[in-house]
């Protein structure tokens, strides 16, 4: 019996190989450096990792847009738009949280390439979760991209709530990456294969007459992705890591992972399991809404700001299962588009969090932010941006989110799937505007000092802005790069 | 009934299998010096190797007891006892209220849901191996499982890579930490 | 004739716009002259055009000035209709609105608002003109708002009394009531004849079914019991006089007040149509009449005596066009605006003289001093009383007749009220000029003065027309008397039986001695007392408790409901809805937030049972 | 047909002003001199456009300056303007309403930021009237909330975070249903005409629809715009929000921000689902004279004037409501113009107020009395306006409310009916607050009041004149706006007839 | 012959399900943690259940991968703990209830 290795097509490798080998050069770098390593050099690093990446991505486009969708190492791994598309999301939020952790470092006093290091390789793993087309490989990119969150939620030794954090959300996370596994070993067991082109192939020339295997494992996997992105009953893990763990991690997770674990969803869903559609979509209705209402209305409570993000964040994945719900290809596209998005908007706004929040990342209270936007009319107006494009105010990119996940539900026939979840927004809209209303609130007598603004973090806060606005007036290009990804990956 | 249909060996390595497996497992959960614990996982972890050697896993045996007894169960002990052993306290005693009967019937109905849904599925549905080939024991397993390793599985395969670069480097920078704060203290 | 009628019409505004834009400076004498002189103008020209009219075959001009409304089906030139009806009115309104400005330029010398009340005063008189010139009912509504508009203005003059504002805002709230009427009125008329111009709506008349024509002419009588102070709203019109006192001989009593009869006059051929509704008409006419005539026997003050006499007569007015007699009804308007205008004048010179006081029991003996206020006060009070040959004795006989024709119980109604009149008009006029002298406290002992030539001349030009403005109609000049001018624009209604001579003779010495039974009556009781409660019954003097009625079912009612409304149902019930959803919101969040307890193994616990429950619903999908 | 240019330019002018404004923010009243200068120019390109606007540019075919150019392909989403009898009018009004509230707002002259948001809002509302295309309408519709948010917010009075937040949130959640309807009706026309998503509103309202289909869309498209009227009994934002705004804000809110609610209703709800009316128009018009009638019983109660104006304004918008869904030309046409005479009488009524205000620190009906004695031409002011707004004949507000009602008439009687009630009842409460404010005899510090000032005589200019010039001659805007709305109501018949 | 594959599998959902309740119940984050790895043990027998029954060495292959995952998830789990335990001495997950609502 001999071996035949399977052919390997390096350019769909080529940004997990760029990302991963950059935190491998860290890793060694700061083991052969006899002093911890420069922060800077740590930057520069994984911004050239990110526009390597970034370069490839365009390559690979170029590629996919001649050549349509292929899968390479053993059909393993695909390469088709819509992974270019979450590549560079990925990318893009890797590089604006390096930014902010590059500052952040520097204050917090957390030296050396440890943390670009986790954060290289949490992303290595949302990379591959997002081009991977075996189930077992879907688990691998999850546990790397989950491992490097656990250690990096904990990285603050300053501060108890850091290590409280990451005990939660690792004891939380291994039980939902054992039903994840379990799911995917009776999807196995249904399909006779985890890799989800053969997946499809079996469902797709079977009719399968007793499901109940398969459904036990999809219910399983649901369960999986639906901790990972925090859709609610399984969300609870979410406030308090977001507050816990450092700020500019608690970016990383938002942005991240809903990346990486939102595009699997849809690829495990939509393409592999796309058969069973009516099986899901009762559940995924059911979990759009509770996600939807929940993280609206519990963000209502809040008077720290991260535990306020974290429950917009849920309501934002209540939209984007919104695009996952309807299992279609517009579906796909609005979803797409939707972490695309809000992916950088996120990250930069937990980069003004990461300001204000100060030296120990501990001013996170609403109230500190009383007359920001008047005292620092650049930085809180800033804010002000990146929270009124998640709250789908229009001529912010946020708007289009929603609209385009919203008219995928409407095309498939969800009107009051649609009319739940805007009006989820009308509610989060209360906590959003909250937030804004103090910022630009008269100060008060004592005059909090001037939020001190570095030049990495201020750019990551800039990019976060211009793609809120400029996407948000112009829209179209990302659109339609969005529309064909998804054209590119659904046939 | 049961013996007609099977052999008895089959049968007896079947029972011996479940007995070490729940009886581990039962363990892990009653127990309260996590040492106990931690052996009862042995339990359970050689009892699973049972059921794979049943199942033609000869290799996959190897490297539970290996791998899972010898090296992560070790782990573990080690952890337990660099802590100290009797911080266990109270364990006994459930604080949040309604957390035990609802964590059983949560748990009982997910478990016999699922057993119901394999059940309504006669148990397996899957296509059968492309190869058509039945599974080798022995070497031929090895074998086979290497091939699977370097072609199918070749992509995750060096996926770990990085999953395992996380987990020194992450197990790294928890020790650090550590000791770095020790000294600035 | 278009250019006359259009000048007629601006000549008032001009000076208004003239008047607002001179400069604060200019002297009383200015603004005075100006703005009198522009409606003395207004009056030559209308005196020109009636003996244009005179002269004409037809006796009807259409003036179209300019498209004001065009809309679809609508279209509301702003146009003029010049006829019979519509320069009897500008005649006299001119006429006593020049006589009056020019009174007034004397009475309210040194007013601080001096000028301001000039412009209201013209714009009302251009209002007015709009009203009766108007060719279709919308600019007639246009007029029928303005003069309610400049009648809001004037009663309030003197808006830093609480009492004045309020009758101000009183009279224009009746008014608007009324209004409601003249607009449904329009609504009807329109949505079935596509037309509010007079001329067409007349000539369509006859497709209107007999429930429309009757709640046209409802709606129409509501319009004029509201500006004519009719029942059920009459009792604006006493609070209104409030205002300086020319303005209620010119607005209260002379022209506004008629523009009710005008307008119910000028729909004759609609009125023409029910019956029912004419009868009605005639009813309220006849029932104001003679409860406005009781309630001005119990008055003490002198405006309120001659604002209920006003209401009165409007009364016999309504109920003369009720009976289908519009000619005799337009006869006393023009009769009613000449004495009436000269009691209120008068009126205002006894007031002037007494440094503005109005109580009657303060008054008396005055006709020593007052040389010509006294006779024509004299005059007016002969005529109103219904003594020949002065103009009210003609005019009231000619409605009486014409109620007596058409309904016994009506004529009764309006004899009885004639005594009343007759009665509460000699008290008044007893307890005035007559008697011992009750009103040197009043005047710090000193003697009153006769006002000045401005405010007597035209007390003796109105005299002199309250005397002989009975010739305009006589019964026995039938020819080129005031009815036959106008019964070419008159809706038909067929009497009910001719009178003959004898009936009318009885008819006449029946007013007749109902003048000398009231007159007689005052005499015996007045002349010796100058109060008395047995002749002034608290009833009456309450109005019949009317304004208590409307202040006890609609007034005090709908302030508690708008209260309730806006301290209750607003905040409580529909905002109260939006604050359950809110504070539905954040009690969940409350709720919720307890769930979210920092244990690990509650959210451990909450994923198991959601993984529960998607298990339990496949299963169940499973069968 | 004339050039688009001109629209781009009323979009783009304002944001220009609103950019120089926040730029000149250094020197001394320099944003203001700027928002004042967009101002003019944006009102006097106005005027250039509505002189020049085309009603019959081709047939039947109503609207002039008209261009569309997709902007994104898979949203649908497109940049589709044109002027027509129906937006004409708003046009102007949004331009004139700018000018006032920033001629208001001069007590604010020195925030740029306050100028800015002014203009901001003015561009997005702009948008929104010259949309033809459904999404690019909502996105301007909703675009509003943000400046008016923050004018509320920033400047606003003592409650303003309270009134900020409820009337954003209250808005938001009313629009909601709007988007979702919009994108249906889209997408139900895109299945059935294929090609690509279109929301331009001439290809929406050929869609057909079934009918429970279409009432459905109706009150989704409605709920929104009776929110923003607002149409009873969603309006318990808008005392709120109008009485805690700053003088500019209370202007732009009431006089401008409400007719986007009567707008949509007219060109989104009655334009794009007719066939609806069968079913819905008992009811909104049920809600419209309810609407009257209980504004006007609750303004009577009220103990401040902008919360009087703010009723009194839930009672013009009934009104208002009553014509647009009346089916009849002629009271489709006296909305309209109420929709501007009430814009032009409500920011008299709001700069009057901010006036009486800058004096007294108050606008409580209780601390004020016998205004007229020291503030003569104050008190004549509010006269006018308040003679306008209680449809005095010869003032605007006449000619509109008489359209409204005697077109309802013809085809509504009974609602028309007990709409007339509201002439009364607009009487009764403006002329009591009158008295109560004006009247009397003024003492403590209400005795000394300054009269208007030279400066605030010249505001209220423009609002007299047009109060005035559109109650004597009408028939010029009439004309300008028939064709587009004679259309529209034929549209709508054929639509509703069985 | 063989057992048949059915009892492998109840045998692995109650296994799993055992570690599941455990995870509830314990409240020592070490053995929590050793139930997380029972679970993962279910999984891996059901995956070479499933490797029996299909005849596919695809699913022995997953538990390889499993494994590896649990080892590297022992390892920074581990860490974790230790790091906690150093701050507040003690495994109990109750004590940690510092964020909340």
């Amino acid at each position: 019996m001999s071996l035949t290795i399977p052919s390997i097509h390096y350019l769909a490798l080529l940004p997990v190989l760029t990302i991963f080998g950059a935190a491998v050069v860290l890793t060694v770098l700061s083991a052969l450096a006899r002093r911890p390593l420069r922060p800077a050099a740590s930057l520069a690093v994984v911004l050239a990792a990110c526009v390597a990446v970034l370069v490839e991505g365009f390559v690979q486009w170029s590629y996919v847009a001649d050549h349509g969708a292929t899968t390479t190492v053993a059909h393993a791994v695909v390469l088709d738009g819509f992974a270019v598309v979450g590549t560079v999301a990925v990318a893009l939020a890797l590089a604006l949280s390096a930014l902010v952790v590059y500052d952040w470092g520097e204050r917090a006093r957390v030296f050396g390439a440890e943390v670009p290091v986790l954060a290289l390789a949490s992303s290595a793993g949302a990379l591959l979760m997002v081009q991977a087309n075996d189930l077992i490989v879907v688990f691998l990119g999850l546990e790397t991209l989950s491992l490097g969150l656990y250690v990096l939620a904990g990285v603050d030794r300053h501060r108890t709530g850091s290590s409280e954090a990451a005990l939660k959300y690792f004891l939380l996370g291994s039980f939902a990456s054992a039903i994840f596994i379990y799911g995917v070993a009776l999807v196995y067991g249904a399909t006779g294969s985890t890799n989800l082109s053969s997946i499809a192939y079996f469902l797709g020339t079977n009719v399968v007459l007793r499901p109940g295997l398969l459904y036990a494992g999809g219910a399983l996997l649901l369960v999986g992705f639906g901790f990972k992105v925090a859709a609610v009953p399984f969300h609870q893990w979410s406030p308090d890591v977001y507050q816990g763990s450092p700020t500019p991690v608690t970016g990383m997770m938002a942005s991240i992972v809903k990346v990486g674990a939102f595009l699997a969803l849809v690829r495990v869903l939509v393409s592999a399991l796309g058969t069973q559609l009516d099986t899901w979509r009762p559940i995924l209705y059911a979990l759009v809404i509770a996600t939807c209402v929940v993280g609206a209305v519990l963000g209502l409570a809040q008077r720290d700001v991260k535990r306020l993000l974290a429950y917009s964040s849920i309501n934002q994945a209540g939209f984007m299962l919104l695009g996952v719900w309807t299992g279609s290809a517009a579906g796909a596209a609005g979803t797409l588009f939707y972490v695309l998005t809000y992916a950088p908007v996120v990250v930069a706004t937990f980069a003004v969090v990461t300001l204000v929040g100060g030296v120990g990342d501990t001013r996170h209270a609403i109230d500190g932010y009383r007359g920001l936007a008047r005292r620092q009319p650049w930085l809180g107006g800033a804010l002000v941006v990146l929270l009124l494009s998640q709250l789908g105010a229009p001529l912010t990119v946020g708007f289009y989110a929603k609209y385009a996940v919203l008219s995928a539900t409407l095309r498939s026939g969800g009107g009051a799937l649609a009319l739940v979840a805007l009006l989820s927004a009308a509610i989060a809209a209360a906590f959003y505007l909250r937030w804004v209303m103090v910022l630009v609130a008269e100060e008060t007598e004592d005059g909090a000092e001037r939020v001190a603004v570095p030049r990495a973090t201020g750019l990551a806060i800039l990019v976060g802005v211009a793609v809120a606005v400029v996407f948000g007036v112009w829209p179209g290009p990302v659109a339609a790069w969005a529309q064909h990804a998804t054209l590119l990956f659904l046939p | 009934m049961i013996a007609t249909a099977y052999a008895v060996p089959s049968i007896l390595v079947f029972v011996t299998a479940a007995v070490l497996i729940v009886v581990g497992a039962l363990g892990v959960l009653a127990v309260r010096n996590p040492v106990h614990a931690a052996l009862s996982l042995i339990l359970t972890l050689f009892g699973v190797a049972v059921a794979f050697i049943a199942q033609s896993a000869d290799f996959l045996a190897a490297v539970q007891v290996i791998v899972y007894a010898g090296a992560i169960v070790v782990l573990f002990l080690f952890v337990i006892m660099f802590l100290g052993v009797g911080f266990s306290r109270h364990d006994h005693v459930e604080p949040l209220v309604g957390q035990r009967p609802l964590a059983a019937l949560g748990v009982a109905v997910t478990v016999g849901g699922i057993i119901a849904l394999l059940a309504s599925s006669h148990w397996v549905t899957g296509a059968t191996s492309a190869s058509g080939s039945s599974l080798a024991t022995g070497t031929g397993n090895v074998h086979q499982l290497g091939t699977a390793v370097f072609t199918t599985y070749l992509y995750a395969f060096e996926a770990t890579a990085a999953l395992l670069v996380i987990a020194v480097v992450g197990a790294v920078i928890l020790a650090r930490r550590e000791r770095a704060t020790e000294e600035a203290e | 004739m278009a250019a006359l009628a259009t000048l007629i019409l601006l000549l008032p505004l001009a000076g208004a716009l003239l008047a607002m834009s001179v400069p604060r400076r200019a002297s009383e004498r200015a603004v005075g002259s100006l703005t009198t002189g522009v409606v003395g103008a207004s009056f030559v020209l209308a005196v020109a055009a009636f003996l244009v009219l005179l002269h004409h075959q037809h006796r009807e001009f259409s003036v179209h000035l300019f498209t004001w409304i065009s809309v679809g089906s609508l279209h509301v030139p702003a146009s003029l209709l010049v006829d019979p009806l519509s320069i009897t009115m500008a005649l006299f309104v001119t006429g006593i609105s020049a006589l009056i400005h020019l009174y007034s330029t004397g009475y309210m010398h040194g007013e601080r608002d001096f000028r301001k009340f000039f412009v209201y005063l013209n714009l009302f008189v251009f209002s007015m003109l709009v009203l009766v010139l108007s060719g279709t009912l919308v600019m007639t509504f246009v007029g029928w708002e303005g003069v309610g508009a400049c009648s809001y203005w004037l009663v309030s003059y003197y808006f830093d009394r609480d009492s004045a504002a309020s009758a101000g805002k009183k009279a224009f709230l009746y008014n608007r009531v009324g209004d409601v009427g003249l607009l449904l009125a329009m609504f009807l008329l329109f949505s079935r004849l596509h037309t509010l111009s007079y001329l067409s709506v007349f000539s369509r008349a006859g497709q209107l079914s007999p429930t429309v024509a009757t709640l046209v002419v409802l709606a129409l009588l509501l319009a004029a019991t509201g500006k004519s102070a009719q029942i059920p709203l009459f009792n604006w019109l006493p609070d209104a006089m409030e205002g300086p006192t020319p303005v209620s001989a010119l607005i209260h009593a002379a022209t506004m007040v008629t523009a009710g009869v005008y307008l119910l006059v000028r729909m004759s051929p609609v009125l023409a149509l029910s019956s029912s509704g004419r009868l009605t008409i005639a009813v309220i006419g006849g029932v104001t009449a003679f409860v406005a005539a009781t309630v001005a026997t119990a008055q003490r003050d002198i405006k309120k005596v001659l604002a209920f006499s006003t209401v009165s007569q409007i009364g016999y007015m309504v109920l003369a066009v009720g009976v289908g007699a519009y000619g005799a009804a337009i006869f006393l308007m023009v009769a009613h605006a000449f004495y009436k205008a000269l009691l209120f004048l008068g009126a205002g010179s006894v007031i002037h003289s007494l440094h503005g006081e109005q109580d009657l029991g303060r008054m008396g003996g005055l006709a020593r001093y007052l040389p010509l206020t006294y006779p024509t006060f004299l005059v007016a009070w002969l005529a109103i009383a219904g003594i020949p040959p002065f103009a009210g004795f003609f005019a009231k006989g000619d409605v009486l007749t014409n109620a007596y024709l058409h309904d016994k119980f009506l004529w009764a109604l309006g004899v009885v009220t004639a005594v009343l009149t007759a009665y509460y008009m000699s008290r008044l006029f007893v307890l005035c000029f007559r008697g011992e002298e009750r009103f040197r406290g009043v005047t710090h002992g000193a003697d009153p003065h006769e006002s000045p030539w401005v405010m007597t001349l035209p007390l003796v030009v109105l005299a002199v027309l309250a005397a002989l403005g009975g010739v305009i109609d006589l019964p026995w000049a039938h020819g080129r008397s005031l009815a036959t001018f106008l019964h070419p624009v008159l809706g038909y209604v067929a009497p009910v039986v001719g009178a003959t001579t004898a009936t009318q003779w009885t008819l006449a010495a029946v007013d007749v001695a109902a003048a000398v039974v009231g007159l007689a009556a005052a005499y015996s009781v007045w002349s010796s007392r100058s109060s008395d409660s047995r002749y002034e019954w608290p009833f009456l003097a309450r109005v019949w408790h009317w304004d208590d009625a409307y202040d006890t079912v609609i007034g005090r009612p709908l302030t508690r409901v708008a209260g309730v409304a806006e301290a209750v149902v607003e905040p409580r019930v529909i905002d109260g809805a939006v604050a359950a959803v809110a504070g539905a919101a954040r009690h969940g969040a409350l709720g919720l937030r307890k769930a979210q307890s920092g244990f690990v193994r509650h959210y451990a616990l909450a994923t198991a049972l959601g993984l529960c429950v998607v298990v339990v619903y496949l299963v169940a999908r499973v069968g | 047909m004339h050039s688009s240019w001109y629209l781009a330019a009323l979009l783009v002018v304002p944001l220009l002003g609103a950019l120089g404004a926040l730029l000149a923010a250094r020197t001394r009243d320099g944003a203001y001199r700027v928002a004042v200068g967009a101002s003019i120019v944006e009102l006097a390109l106005t005027l250039v456009v509505a002189f020049l606007y085309d009603p019959h540019v081709a047939g039947a075919h109503t609207l002039d300056f008209a261009t569309r150019h997709v902007l994104a392909a898979p949203f649908g989403l497109a940049y589709d303007v044109g002027l027509d009898g129906i937006s004409l009018l708003l046009v102007v009004l949004t331009s004139l309403v700018l000018c006032l509230a920033l001629l208001g707002a001069r007590d604010r002259r020195r925030e740029p930021a306050f100028v800015a948001w002014l203009l901001v809002l003015t561009a997005c509302t702009m948008g929104s009237f010259l949309a033809q295309d459904g999404l690019e309408f909502f996105v301007f519709f909703e675009l509003t909330l943000v400046p008016s948010y923050f004018i509320v917010a920033e400047w606003g009075g003592a409650e303003r975070a309270r009134a900020a937040l409820k009337f954003f949130v209250y808005t938001f959640t009313g629009s909601a249903a709007l988007l979702v309807g919009l994108i249906y009706l889209a997408v139900a026309h895109q299945n059935q005409v294929g090609g690509p998503l279109t929301f331009a509103f001439g290809a929406l309202a050929a869609t057909t629809l079934s009918h429970g289909t279409a009432v459905w869309l109706f009150v989704a498209f409605a709920v929104a715009f009776a929110v923003k009227s607002p149409i009873w009994p969603l309006h318990t934002w808008s005392p709120l929000a109008y009485a805690e705004a700053p003088t500019g804000g209370s202007i732009e809110l009431s006089a401008l921000l409400a007719k986007l609610g009567s707008y949509g209703l007219l060109r989104v709800a009655v334009g794009l689902v007719p066939l609806a009316l069968v079913d819905v128009r008992p009811v909104v018009l049920t809600l419209a004279v309810v609407g009257i009638l209980y504004g006007s019983l609750v303004a009577c109660a009220t103990p401040d004037l902008k919360r009087l104006v703010a009723y009194s304004s839930l009672a013009q918008m009934g009104f208002i409501t009553l014509g647009v869904m009346s089916g009849s030309a002629i009271a489709t046409e006296g909305a309209l113009l109420l929709m501007f005479n009430h814009g032009v009488i409500t920011a008299g009524f709001f700069l009057l107020i901010g006036f009486v205000e800058r004096r007294r620190a108050s606008y409580q009906i209780r601390d004020l009395a016998g205004l007229q004695g020291p503030a003569p031409v104050l008190a004549a002011l509010f006269t006018v306006v308040m003679m306008a707004s209680i449809g005095l004949p010869g003032l605007s507000g006449f000619v509109s409310e008489y359209l409204i009602l005697i077109g309802t008439f013809t085809t509504h009687a009974w609602w028309a009916a007990f709409a007339t009630l509201g002439v009364l009842a607009s009487a009764a409460y403006l002329l009591w607050a009158f008295q109560r404010v004006f009247h009397g005899r003024a003492q403590g510090p209400n005795e000394h009041l300054e009269d208007a000032r030279r400066a605030e005589r010249w505001v209220m200019v423009p609002v007299v004149v047009l109060v005035v010039a559109l109650g004597v001659f009408p028939q010029p805007v009439l004309n300008r706006i028939a064709p587009s709305v004679h259309q529209l109501v034929a549209h709508e018949i054929a639509a509703v007839r069985p | 012959m063989n057992v048949p594959a059915a009892w492998y599998l109840v045998l692995a959902a109650v296994l799993f399900g055992i570690g599941a309740y455990g995870l509830l119940t314990r409240r020592s984050a070490l053995i929590m943690f050793m139930c997380v790895e029972l679970m993962l043990n279910a999984v891996n027998l059901t995956f070479v259940t499933f490797a029996r029954t299909l005849s596919d060495i695809g699913g022995q292959a997953s538990v390889f991968f499993v494994m590896v995952v649990a080892a590297a998830e022992v390892t920074v789990g581990l860490g974790i703990v230790v790091a906690v335990f150093r701050r507040r001495h003690s495994t109990s997950v109750d004590e940690l209830t510092e964020m909340k609502g």
